[in-house]
């Protein structure tokens, strides 16, 4: 394949999704079936071409290899324009086959799981415009688009997430969504701005290759600043601490949605965005990364603990997944945490899905506390959700195994890079979380599909699901076994991915990139076989404590969590964020608005109308010169021009 | 006693410029307000045709006449207004006609 | 003669209407609806013969369909002669302005076929307004701008005080006297200009020729030694009359209490075409008037503008958050979004002024959409209170769908033409020291803005349907048409913004090239 | 003998005009208007200003005073209502008038800087006059008989009685 065909190859892929959307918006709904089938097939056709590329690129495996193509988007008569174009490489081709996959296995999905609702088209139709946000997110060469792209993100979430909006609760956690990214995307904008005000371009590379040269005019500390900036944007929507209140909340769109926002479109935009710009960021900008990440990873372990919305446990698990990828990236393990990206996309597609199964099932019941024995029902879904499980909860065999291995591997190798002390906390959290996710992961499989149905009603309607609902849980939970990445099923990068998508060298002026790659290198491989060991005890332990608790009900839970309440309180109800949020920012920005208004109504257009009452108070007082009698008019005619003449005369 | 001088005319203006002033201001009588008006016109001819003596140019004397036609005209539409004046109101009393003022 | 046509078409049209009888209502509606047409047909054709690599500005010569006669020429003895010309011509800050000003024009008139109250005079004073605002935009002397900008007040007073809601005549007033003390500063400060500049210097005073012609006060060699206006304190002093006569056009705080009001009360069309357009004016003046013949002065007060900005687009869109009446906090958001208009304007780079062109001419097109909306809803349930509805997605679709793309594009979604205006003002204004802090501050309108719009969206369109509004009609053919027309545009113009840069920005640059050497030559003076 | 002819006039111009406006009765103070304007009248001969003297004997006399004779007698009914008219305002308008006086007799004796010669005295003026006329003020003259007519037909309108208000 020529350049050409690859390039307009990866166009056609970024734009089948965006005709699906406006051929749905437009005549979905007079269409046979409204059109499901044709946006279905728009996505199994862009997938086919994606797969295409990523072929083409794993066949060739050169590490360097990249095809660009870019056209003058706006030039405004100076030496500068704005180029906005498409970058194929490893990285891009392999997303954009993972991200057309699972956006087509959702759209697949989706046929069974909303066939009677109302605004069948449109649903397609918003599908096409999310995928098609996100292809523009992977395939862009430059921050402009990637920003463009990166707020269409935005949208399509507002638009999917508040779909069922007649529900209160959807459209506020639609707005709430929507604000939440804005906020993130305003840093990322403000850093895009630093480094455009700097080099005049938006092209990655140049910026990269600008920054080596020592073009950044600025001290060092304004290119840490541009790029924790940059990782704002990667905190929206990838909602990490502190902006990660939106993610719960947005399983009040369809379930198809909440596994496309999850695994593939909307929260992996923020861990790709800070893949793309990793080679800029500077050693303190990522050490806050990495602190952001790890915190995150284990507060959302925390708060998934004592859920019991089958939905919201796998929210609070994405978003400490995300906090692992995130972290990942701050310590260096670059192909690691994008590695992380991939493996979570499948399991976590499976698990949502399957939990979308699981509540088609049981007509719309979301409780786990309602359900139980499941597996009887749902053998098929049971056996997939348990793939996609033993892959989240980090289970030797398993691709997440593979990854989060990785991850907290590189952690410990750049805790000893660093020198230790403090830095050590970060891995240790990352290893902390990955106890607690194997013990909410276990909770949630006990509890949904094993022990007795605890809502017999529920449960005899219960049946399994049809094959449009149960294919794309057996794709995506083989995709989630060990063989697809890597063939040793301990070693993660002894695969063909992190071969493939090796860790990049930072260009930033005063760090020895090279030295500190190499440096990393070694010590994460010195770290690695602890590791291992650890982490596997750490997810048998937590998995052993779910069991004891709720298989063997050896401990009550009730009692526990009455014992330790204050912690259960506070897991609960998410260690509180929404109250604060609520109570500052919201009502904050209330009164602000409130007393803006009043500002304006009471003070300035009070001084505007106070002004018009002096002005008519001096024309009532100069009225009583207005007598009416022509005499006094000329009286005071002759005054004036003896005062212009004595005026005159004076001056 | 001395000669006359271009000064003498001019006070006589004056003088007889005021006192049109002061009829207009504080008669109540329209009639008698056109009257100073009469005066403060006259006043002025003089003026102009004074300084057109002592400096020796006509146009002084044609303004004049021109001032002098004005001033008939002037008489004739103020008299038809005092006239419907008078018969809407049923007074030439200026300071009984205010209707201006509103 | 095409400039000419383009602004007297309408008014040969008002000509018309007053002969036709009063009650051929329908006649009245389709004579406005060619005329408005047959200007969009006549800047189509501008648009086709525009050269795209004349500047204009302060060069008369690379002015663009230039129409020049004298018009009245006194010899006044000493003070010289006196002149007043009939001088039109276009470059590239007047064209996209024209484009807007026919495009809005015409969806106003679409608009007004829903009004039945005195058609005839409804319909006379609004081409007599589309001729005026067209005047504005092309005119090039300054008596003529004069002309055009009070003429435009006029039938704008009618049409508030008379088409207007409940408290019309209050709002009619206020905008006007508003207005008009704005614009008697200006005058004051064109006289000014008058008597301080000359087109032929270095002439005996007796063959100096004192010129309203914008163009030659560009230019700072006209400037006769020891007039008022050489002098540099009175320079800056006339810097801000005029610009306070702008101001409160655009209109920035604290100066903006009219928009709301006059927004309130006016009817929809004339929301339209106030906040498409008249807005404009006052920014356009600007760049047409301020920057070009205060280059200093405008330098001085960069930060100053900049900030009146910033405050411009925080302010308002807090106190348009605190509403509850949905055309106030349309018309507060038109507040905040004119600020990026200063902010771009005072960056005085060429990202940050085209940005500011740009976010004109978008803004226009969005404000126009977003009252439109308005009015498809207030004509069903005559009234505006957002807590008053709820639901309305579920019984008008298309309707939500039009609105909430307007609200989308008010609120800067890239893709959209706002993005593009307020992406470059930031590039701008962030790449310029001297406005660098302002743009970081500004930014937060960015996510104020997003949380009005969709708590807006919120609470009027989703939830459970409020029951009094159950049985709406959705959008009819008309009201369709014209937001679809608006989006397109919006659209075209967010996609592919070179379509509309590029015819301005030779005009841009020299306008910026010009403001700094003549910063820069001032300080060399001093 | 002209300076005494002067302060003769003089006496009789001031006297009248002053018995015109301080005059409590209506017809005294037309019957001065008319010693005013004929005072007036010698002074204009005085200034060899012959051919105005005569006009202003002409129009003023003959024609203003009679028309406001004619206003007298239309207005006041000298059966029903007294033609007694009294002052108003009395003391500020003596204020202005005097302050006015002062300060035209200051302008005209102190800051005065105009030639006070006396060139030779014209014969007749009457022909120069004549010419002027039909020359160089030709389009003041023209307009001037306009507006003459204008006021004329102005005048008769204004006072004509309105046909509805009778027949009401």
């Amino acid at each position: 394949m020529t350049q050409e065909t690859l390039i307009q190859a990866a166009i056609a892929v970024l734009l089948l999704p965006l005709v699906s959307y406006l051929v749905q918006l437009a005549a979905g709904r007079r269409l046979p079936r409204q059109g499901d089938w044709l946006a279905t097939g728009f996505l199994g056709l862009a997938f086919v071409l994606a797969l295409t590329i990523a072929l083409y690129f794993l066949s060739a495996f050169d590490q360097t290899l990249v095809y660009s193509a870019n056209f003058q988007w706006l030039n405004l008569g100076k030496d500068w324009s704005i180029q906005i174009g498409l970058k194929l490489d490893n990285l891009s081709a392999v997303t954009l086959a993972m991200v057309t996959l699972i956006s087509f296995l959702v759209h697949l999905f989706s046929i069974a799981y909303l066939h009677d609702d109302d605004r069948y088209a449109t649903y397609f139709g918003y599908l096409g415009l999310f995928t098609f946000s996100m292809l523009g997110i992977v395939l862009s060469d430059n921050l402009f688009s990637m920003y463009m792209f990166w707020e269409l993100v935005g949208l399509s979430s507002y638009l999917l997430i508040g779909f069922w909006f007649h529900k209160k609760e959807a459209a506020a956690a639609s707005t709430k969504a929507f604000v939440t990214n804005r906020i993130g995307d305003i840093g990322m904008w403000l850093g895009i701005l630093i480094l455009w005000s700097q080099f005049y371009t938006v092209n990655l590379d140049e910026i990269a290759s600008g920054i080596q040269n020592g073009q950044f005019t600025l001290s060092t500390g304004w290119l840490t600043l541009g790029g924790i900036l940059l990782f704002m944007g990667a905190v929206g929507k990838s909602a990490q601490f502190p902006l990660h209140v939106w993610l719960p909340d947005a399983m009040e769109g369809p379930t198809p949605v909440s596994a496309l926002i999850h695994a593939a479109t909307m929260v992996a935009a923020g861990v790709y965005f800070i893949a793309r710009v990793f080679i800029i960021l500077t050693p303190d900008a990522l050490t806050v990364i990495a602190v952001v990440g790890a915190f995150t990873a284990f507060m959302a372990a925390t708060m998934a603990l004592t859920q019991n919305d089958i939905k919201r446990i796998l929210a609070y698990s994405t978003v400490s997944q995300l906090g692992y990828m995130i972290m990942g990236l701050g310590v260096g393990a670059y192909s690691a945490a994008v590695f992380h990206l991939f493996t979570h996309a499948f399991f976590k597609a499976a698990l949502f899905l399957g939990s979308g199964a699981v509540i088609y099932a049981m007509h719309h019941e979301q409780d786990i506390r309602e359900m139980g024995g499941l597996r009887k029902k749902l053998p098929v879904t049971f056996v997939t959700y348990l793939i996609a499980t033993s892959a989240l909860a980090g289970l030797p065999l398993f691709s997440g195994f593979l990854s989060k291995d990785a991850i907290i591997a590189g952690g410990w190798g750049w805790a000893s890079f660093q020198g230790g002390g403090w830095y050590t906390l970060i891995p240790s959290l990352g290893l902390a979380a990955a106890l607690l996710t194997a013990f909410y992961m276990g909770r949630q499989v006990f509890l949904v599909f094993f022990g007795e149905p605890r809502n017999q009603d529920k449960f005899d309607h219960a049946h399994e699901v049809p094959a449009v609902m149960w294919i794309p849980l057996v794709v995506l939970s083989v995709l989630s076994l060990f063989p697809v990445f890597s063939l040793n099923p301990l070693a993660g990068d002894s695969g063909w991915f992190m071969n493939l998508i090796p860790s990049l060298q930072s260009v930033v002026p005063g760090v020895d990139g090279a030295a500190r790659l190499a440096g990393l290198a070694e010590l994460t491989h010195h770290a690695h076989w602890t590791t291992v060991v650890s982490s596997i005890l750490m997810t048998l332990t937590g998995l052993a404590i779910a069991f004891v608790i709720y298989m063997k009900k050896a401990v009550d839970a009730d009692k526990l969590a009455a014992s330790l309440r204050p912690l259960y309180l506070m897991s609960f109800n998410k260690w509180y964020f929404d109250e604060l949020y609520e109570v500052t920012v919201v009502r904050g920005n209330i009164v602000l608005a409130k007393v803006s208004a009043f500002f304006d109504t009471f003070v300035i257009d009070f001084l505007v109308n106070v002004t018009g009452f002096i002005v008519g108070f001096f024309g009532l007082l100069v009225r009583k010169f207005q007598t009416g009698k022509v005499q006094s008019y000329i009286a005071f005619a002759v005054i004036g021009i003896l005062v212009f003449f004595v005026l005159k005369g004076i001056l | 006693m001395e000669s006359l001088t271009l000064n003498h005319f001019l006070t006589l203006s004056a003088v007889l410029f005021s006192l049109g002033v002061f009829g207009v201001m504080t008669r109540r009588n329209a009639v008698v307000v056109l009257m100073g008006i009469e005066l403060m016109l006259n006043s002025a001819n003089i003026n102009l045709i004074a300084f057109s003596r002592y400096n020796g140019n006509m146009d002084g004397q044609m303004l004049a006449i021109f001032v002098i036609v004005l001033a008939a005209a002037e008489a004739a539409v103020a008299l038809a207004i005092i006239l419907n004046l008078y018969s809407n109101y049923n007074t030439v009393n200026l300071d009984e006609v205010d209707q201006l003022k509103e | 003669m095409i400039l000419s046509a383009l602004i007297f078409i309408p008014m040969l049209a008002a000509l018309l209407l007053i002969l036709v009888p009063k009650e051929k209502t329908d006649l009245f509606r389709w004579i406005a609806l060619a005329a408005s047409s047959i200007q969009l047909v006549l800047v189509a054709f501008l648009i086709q013969n525009y050269d795209q690599s004349l500047a204009g500005i302060n060069q008369a010569e690379t002015y663009q369909f230039v129409e020049k006669f004298d018009w009245i020429r006194v010899s006044a003895g000493s003070y010289g002669i006196l002149e007043i010309t009939y001088f039109l011509g276009v470059d590239g800050l007047s064209l996209p302005m024209l484009i807007l000003t026919a495009l809005v024009g015409l969806i106003g008139v679409i608009s007004s076929f829903t009004i039945d109250k005195h058609v005839k005079g409804y319909f006379i004073s609004y081409l007599i307004l589309l001729s005026a605002m067209t005047g504005v935009f092309v005119a090039l002397d300054f008596f003529l701008f004069y002309l055009f900008w009070e003429l435009m007040l006029i039938p704008m007073y009618f049409l508030i005080g008379i088409w207007g809601g409940p408290r019309r005549e209050y709002a009619a007033i206020k905008f006007f006297l508003y207005t008009f003390i704005g614009s008697l500063l200006m005058l004051l400060v064109i006289i000014g200009l008058y008597f301080s500049y000359v087109t032929n210097p270095g002439a005996a005073p007796e063959q100096m020729v004192h010129s309203f012609s914008m163009v030659s006060m560009m230019n700072q060699q006209n400037l006769l030694p020891g007039s008022l206006l050489s002098a540099e304190h009175w320079r800056h002093i006339a810097f801000l009359l005029m610009f306070l006569g702008f101001a409160v056009k655009i209109p920035m705080f604290p100066f903006h209490t009219w928009l709301p009001d006059a927004h309130v009360e006016a009817p929809t069309p004339i929301s339209v075409i106030l906040a498409g357009v008249l807005l404009k004016m006052g920014t356009y003046g600007l760049v047409r008037v301020m920057m070009p013949v205060f280059p200093e002065s405008w330098l001085y007060f960069a930060w100053g503008i900049g900030l009146f900005g910033v405050i411009n687009i925080l302010y308002g869109a807090l106190a348009a958050m605190g509403q509850t009446d949905l055309k106030k906090l349309i018309a507060y958001s038109s507040v905040s979004h004119m600020g990026f208009v200063l902010l771009g304007l005072a960056s005085l780079s060429t990202e940050g002024v085209t940005g500011a062109v740009y976010q004109m001419f978008s803004h226009g097109l969005i404000s126009a959409m977003l009252f439109l909306a308005v009015g498809v809803i207030y004509d069903r349930a005559h009234h505006r209170e957002i807590d008053g509805f709820g639901g309305l997605a579920k019984q008008m679709p298309v309707y939500a769908g039009w609105t909430l793309f307007a609200f989308f594009a008010s609120l800067g979604l890239p893709a959209l033409s706002g993005f593009v205006a307020e992406a470059l003002v930031f590039m701008g204004s962030f790449s310029q020291p001297v406005t660098q802090n302002l743009a970081i501050v500004s930014t937060l309108g960015m996510l104020i803005t997003a949380i009005y719009y969709l708590w807006t969206y919120q609470k009027v369109f989703t939830g459970e349907l409020n029951p009094k509004y159950a049985g709406y009609p959705d959008l009819t053919g008309r009201e369709l048409t014209m937001l679809s027309v608006l989006g397109a545009a919006i659209l075209i113009a967010g996609i592919y913004p070179s379509l509309l840069t590029d015819l301005m920005t030779s005009s841009v640059n020299h306008l910026n090239d010009l403001v700094k050497s003549a910063g820069t030559a001032s300080a060399g003076l001093n | 003998m002209e300076v005494a002819i002067f302060w003769l006039l003089a006496v009789i111009i001031i006297a009248s005009a002053a018995a015109t406006v301080f005059s409590k009765n209506i017809i005294y103070s037309a019957f001065s208007l008319l010693f005013s304007f004929l005072g007036v009248a010698g002074i204009y001969a005085m200034l060899s200003a012959d051919f105005l003297a005569v006009t202003q004997i002409m129009v003023y006399v003959g024609g203003i005073l009679t028309l406001i004779l004619f206003g007298v007698m239309l207005t006041n009914r000298i059966t029903m209502m007294s033609l007694k008219t009294d002052v108003f305002n009395f003391i500020p308008g003596l204020t202005i008038a005097a302050v006015m006086l002062a300060g035209l007799l200051y302008v005209i004796w102190v800051t005065g800087t105009w030639a006070s010669d006396s060139p030779a005295a014209w014969d007749t003026t009457v022909e120069t006059i004549g010419t002027l006329t039909i020359t160089r003020f030709l389009l003041p003259f023209e307009v001037v008989a306009i507006l003459l007519l204008i006021a004329v037909v102005g005048a008769s309108f204004i006072a004509r009685k309105d046909k509805q208000k009778i027949q009401s």
